[in-house]
């Protein structure tokens, strides 16, 4: 199993969506995050300069399949082009997985 | 700048004498208690402003708050010059049947309420005007540009709305005609209403409001506070709104009416929107309420004078429902408004017109006995007539007005800047910065 | 459909002669700057609504925000209809000793005012009838069913509110007693308190606000500034609360007295309240300060016009001090009341009744001097059974009401509702919603 | 506990007879017109306190939002306290040249307003009084001490502003010279931008606020809804501070022209302040157009009786462009003013008072007319005079006062406690409990 | 040493928590994060139809020994059944943990 | 590739970012948090006392090339140590990065 997280910019999140749904992965978990940008915004915040350094960006962490790793890479780079293509996915080893209701472990609680 | 200097010095000094000598000669002639009714209202009156700016950035997203609260305080400002410069003097400035035409920048004008100093009645209207202007902001959030905004409310509120408000208040050719707008549904909300009719239509839906298949996708408000916030304050201000239009309060029993339906109709209002909505949606809807809250304002702006606080009651019941069909309607004919700010004052501010016809009554101040009151349909036929002209002039004038912004300066903002928000693109900061973290140093 | 139009449409005539009848004969008989100064008192009692969706919003959870303004929204809405229809009649419908009966739906209704109309008087009352409703909407939020809410609350400004007014106010057996209750520390605050204790002690304590050892633990407010607003809101609408309780400008010191007092005796209960809260729990809370302001205003709602500014400060800060100790008993009552409601308007109500007693003076218009002013205990007897029988038909009658929807409605949200939040499951909304991230699409 | 009985108890006797025979005596010769003006005009300041707390708490972060609330609730609480029992008197209490000396805690105090209850008139001065401290809260937002910004509160009020109101509108010195500030651009404004300058400067910056090499850092405000809804609630509650300093309603027109220029001197404020930050910084910023309102009605409040209207709005462009340069002016000395109280209320407050002596008009009431309007610049001499003792008192004064508070009690918190927020460390609270998650249990 | 990241509903925290309590562990990190649910809510608003897709939920984070992480994963079932059951839990190996304070690594560090 | 968390107070977070920015490390992803403290903090809400065992707290998401995790560590430590040194970081192998853009994946993308 991997931990698929991807850092996205907002206004992305509802086509990666569609994207995702569209392949049936219909779990995951989003957080709203601050990223860094390839370079810092200039803006003047009451007439002096602000370096605007973390934009926001959004979260997603998916825990898939082996299996299932490709097509949800491909549906978030999809998703992504939709608005622009920004963000960046990592990728881990997933140990394990465990379902609270009835304690079951492994990839059958995915 | 010297040139500049010397102009601006003349003008300084030229309105002094005007006002200097209308002080010596015409102080006995005021009315100090009528002066203070109309000043209180128009105090009232002003803060609709601060209704209206916390009920459109709660019913939007965070990231075009600080855009749209720009919008409605410097509509206002820009609204308080252009009705200063040249709206008053078009309005009130003589019998003309279509506009008025002296009085630029107040020089020699006069008031047209009897004991209330020019000044004082200026400032009544000025912030009507400052009303009529706002209510674009609403109905455009989210997408429109602000530079373009703001010429756009500075036209409306310094020539086209002091259009109307001349034929129905001014002396023009509506009020020669016994058409009945005691305190502005048509003049205010419905043709308020229409500029933001033609303003949400040609500005087109927000980004993500239509999807593919043409149905709505709901972007649900920020802040339900704030919106509430702004709705209770926009009640507190109709108050000044309704029973100010009175103008004195030589007659403290029309006034009490017009203060006793303003309350019962915005309540009716309130009431229907929300069973309505219980019933057709399933859940009593927040927002609805609010918007019927508003709708029965706006529906009893119109007849407040002068009709029974039982049908005040039932207006606004009716205002309610409109309200609510309404909001669906625009939905259906893919037009997006934000706030509502179409059904609201548009469709209700023409009801309500229309409602001086059905439950007017002549022994309280109408011209004619409305239908339901047994006076038969001739008042309504003047109050369609009239409402219908107004509405009409005011869609035409915003289509051309804003025909002409389109294709010099532009309405909408790119796609960028709709996606990023216009806070960050338009105004370089955010509505609540910082409030997660801190995004610079 | 046909019938029930029909009879709106007789409704809606009815009234019509009646209104316009009074109009003609009784004009000259109305004070206008009286009736200015009533309506504008109004307007400043019905902005206290918004101050009381800010309070009660801003002390509670974002989960429910929404949940407790739609509350105070429609409370007002049903008050307004209640009054109008039925609440009037009751109060000020006849000289009987327990309810009045005359002048349902206002028709041929007299203002107990000289010189206001009626239907200004009656929008004085109204906002009143209003807060007497919405107290109970902050001490039972974040867990109250919201149709069994609108329920009780129409039925309390209908029915029950007015039966109280009617004794204290309008010529019942307690104004024929002198007990003196000058703008409503009993008749809209402890009688408000004590419908809010019963409603917030029947539909049990929000879960985990007490722990299993039966301590309390604390559930912030979700927005103190919001909450700070609603405070200094309704501080600018007590000013119309109590000062406009003169009826009248014939008499500008008592007016005097009025705002004075209502301004040094909330500074002493925000003083009062924030000090001892600083010795006893080591640091100066803002929302037991809050608290402090409203304690001060509500003890001082009964007695501002017979007081000393001085006395009317040692009122606030004995008032600061009822409310931090209030707070502290109801915890170990086992009662929860999010917003400090009962220790704010039932204690510092009945405080500020006995206080008239105890501090009033017979030169500033008190029937008796006081206690602390020589005038022996008899008036502090007779204000004690005032604010005795009006809390205890309070309780008693909540009771009865509370108990009966219980049985049929439900007072109570389910417990999935309350973890959830009642903003999503009763109203499908949130307050913030998309603060965060959109959640759909 | 007895002794202090004893003596409270007779401080509440004291005045009852006091006041009780001015009542006897005196209800004749009150004009009731005139009283509910003076009252309506409080009111309406003291809603400016909501005003300056969304401002301020909008302006800065998150977790300092309940210090600063706390500040605005209890520094008006200490105002009242403190123009009672002895600011009225020094302010009021006759006609020395330097400070007045009777009437502490009201008694036998008299009204300087014929024909307005002393309870009235002082609740419009205790209201002034509160807006004069509460400037410096946000000069020294998110760093002050809560305790000893308390005392230095409550001395401002008690002590230091009745020394120059005294000058200005007692009776003082200032007044026999025929220095003009009508509506207090220096009395209150630009003597409380000057507690503010002295204060921000020796409380030192935010942490933070300039970077190593000497520049600054913009720290966003958290909250520019709350920070909108301020100002639209200060500009409403500026028409009771400006218009309601005639006192009386005996002279309509007066009234009329100050409504009619506290209109557009904050409209050309925004629009200047405005349009210069577009120019020079690149976007049109929301707060800087915030401030220019301010600015502008800052810059009126001297002149707005005896200026034009057009010179007005040449005074709000003017403000405007006062309070773009002054912030930038304040990083240039490194000085970190939060929330701009310094440029608007203290610099504008200058200019408003010179104001006078440049654009002021004879025929309109100045002493004498301005330099532009042909009078020469005596007049301005004067006003440069009266507004240079009085800032410079202010500044002398605010100077010992916070040496004093800062040897004995400290004058700013521990660094800990500023990178926390003082919210938690000095009142154990947070702004926004649980907003984001439940913290505790 | 192991990740454990925990998502549950908001209602499920306090007991979750105290159950981590009652089992020594006082050390973990806590997010607001939006989680999909099994089936989209419709919702109303303003008349038109809604599918809320992404709900509230909390992502707790856990870096614990390797001995310990049945003791974690029972008490975040223990905790969670109190209401509901709802939530899953994702297990990863931890490589390496460090106290900024004074730089010491290894599972002493958590 | 590891990835590297780390969670600090909010006060830190500027100093930190300069200390990685000083080290050219120009990419990670913030979030707000909220932490454990070693002891519960005691305080009074009107009146009744709470016990606050969640404070705000800063995550940080760096993920780097192995060759250049010292550099990040020691770059959080002095970054950390600005402001009390509080804070720790969860050290765990990254199997994999891919740039949303153009799909590369892989160290290079990082
Ligand atoms: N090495 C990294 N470690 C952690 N987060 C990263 C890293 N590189 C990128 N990110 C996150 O991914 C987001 C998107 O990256 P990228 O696509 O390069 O930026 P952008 O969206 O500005 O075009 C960044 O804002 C940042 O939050
Ligand atoms: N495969 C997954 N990848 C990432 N997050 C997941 C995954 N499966 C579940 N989650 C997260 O765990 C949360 C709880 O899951 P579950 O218990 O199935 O839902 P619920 O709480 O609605 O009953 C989800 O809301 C989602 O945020
Ligand atoms: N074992 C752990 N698992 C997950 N998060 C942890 C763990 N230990 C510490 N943390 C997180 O790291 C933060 C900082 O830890 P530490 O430096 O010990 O606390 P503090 O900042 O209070 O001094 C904690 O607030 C917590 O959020």
């Amino acid at each position: 199993m991997k931990m698929v997280v991807a850092v996205v910019r907002p206004e992305q999140l509802p086509a990666i969506k569609d994207a995702l749904f569209a392949v049936e992965v219909r779990q995951f978990t989003v957080t709203t995050a601050l990223g860094t940008a390839p370079r810092a915004e200039q803006r003047m915040y009451r007439g002096i300069e602000q370096q605007v350094a973390l934009h926001q960006r959004i979260r997603l962490e998916l825990a898939v399949d082996d299996a299932a790793l490709d097509t949800v890479l491909g549906a978030l780079r999809e998703g992504a082009q939709a608005q622009g293509g920004h963000g960046k996915v990592f990728i881990s080893e997933l140990a394990d997985v465990m379902t609270l209701w009835d304690g079951k472990r492994g990839s059958d609680s995915l | 700048m010297k040139r500049l200097a010397t102009m601006l010095a003349l003008l300084l000094a030229t309105p002094a004498p005007a006002f200097a000598a209308e002080a010596a000669a015409a102080s006995p002639k005021f009315n100090a208690l009528d002066t203070l009714w109309v000043l209180l209202a128009a105090v009232l009156v002003f803060f609709m402003q601060a209704g209206f700016g916390m009920l459109e950035a709660g019913l939007i997203r965070a990231k075009n708050a600080a855009n749209v609260l720009m919008k409605n305080v410097m509509d206002f400002s820009f609204a308080a010059l252009g009705f200063f410069a040249f709206g008053y003097a078009i309005m009130f400035g003589g019998d003309g049947a279509l506009v008025g035409d002296s009085g630029w920048f107040l020089i020699d004008a006069k008031s047209a309420a009897d004991g209330v100093p020019v000044e004082v009645f200026w400032l009544f209207q000025a912030v009507f005007a400052g009303t009529a202007a706002t209510i674009v902001s609403g109905s455009v959030a989210e997408r429109f540009r602000f530079k373009s905004y703001m010429v756009v409310s500075f036209i409306v509120t310094a020539f086209l709305y002091p259009v109307v408000g001349h034929w129905v208040w001014g002396g023009g050719w509506l009020s020669a005609m016994n058409f009945h707008d005691f305190a502005g549904s048509t003049v205010v909300h419905a043709v308020g209403g229409s500029f933001a009719l033609v303003a949400a239509w040609m500005v087109g839906p927000r980004l993500g409001y239509f999807r593919k298949d043409g149905s709505a996708s709901p972007i649900p408000g920020h802040s339900l506070p704030l919106a509430t916030l702004g709705v209770f304050i926009l009640w507190v201000g109709w108050y000044g709104f309704n029973a100010g239009s009175t103008l004195s309060m030589s007659d403290p029993e029309t006034v009490g009416r017009v203060a006793i339906n303003t309350t019962l109709a915005p309540a009716g209002g309130a009431m229907s929107a929300m069973i309505i909505a219980w019933f057709r949606f399933g859940k009593p809807d927040l927002t609805i309420a609010l918007n019927g809250v508003l709708g029965g304002l706006v529906g009893i702006t119109a007849p407040c004078a002068v009709v029974s606080p039982v049908s005040s009651l039932v207006i606004g019941i009716v205002a309610g429902a409109v309200v609510v069909f309404g909001v669906d309607l625009l939905n259906r004919a893919k037009i997006d408004d934000p706030v509502g700010a179409i059904p609201v004052h548009g469709m209700c501010g023409v009801f309500g017109t229309l409602a001086v016809g059905i439950w007017g009554q002549k022994a309280l101040g109408a011209p004619l006995d409305g239908l339901l009151m047994g006076g038969g349909a001739s008042q309504l036929g003047v109050q369609a007539l009239g409402t219908a002209s107004c509405v009409g002039f005011a869609l035409v004038s915003a289509f051309i007005l804003l025909k002409a912004v389109e294709m010099t300066m532009g309405l909408r903002v790119e796609e960028a800047t709709e996606l990023r928000g216009l806070d960050v693109d338009e105004h370089g900061l955010e509505a609540y910065g910082g409030f997660q973290i801190f995004t610079n140093e």
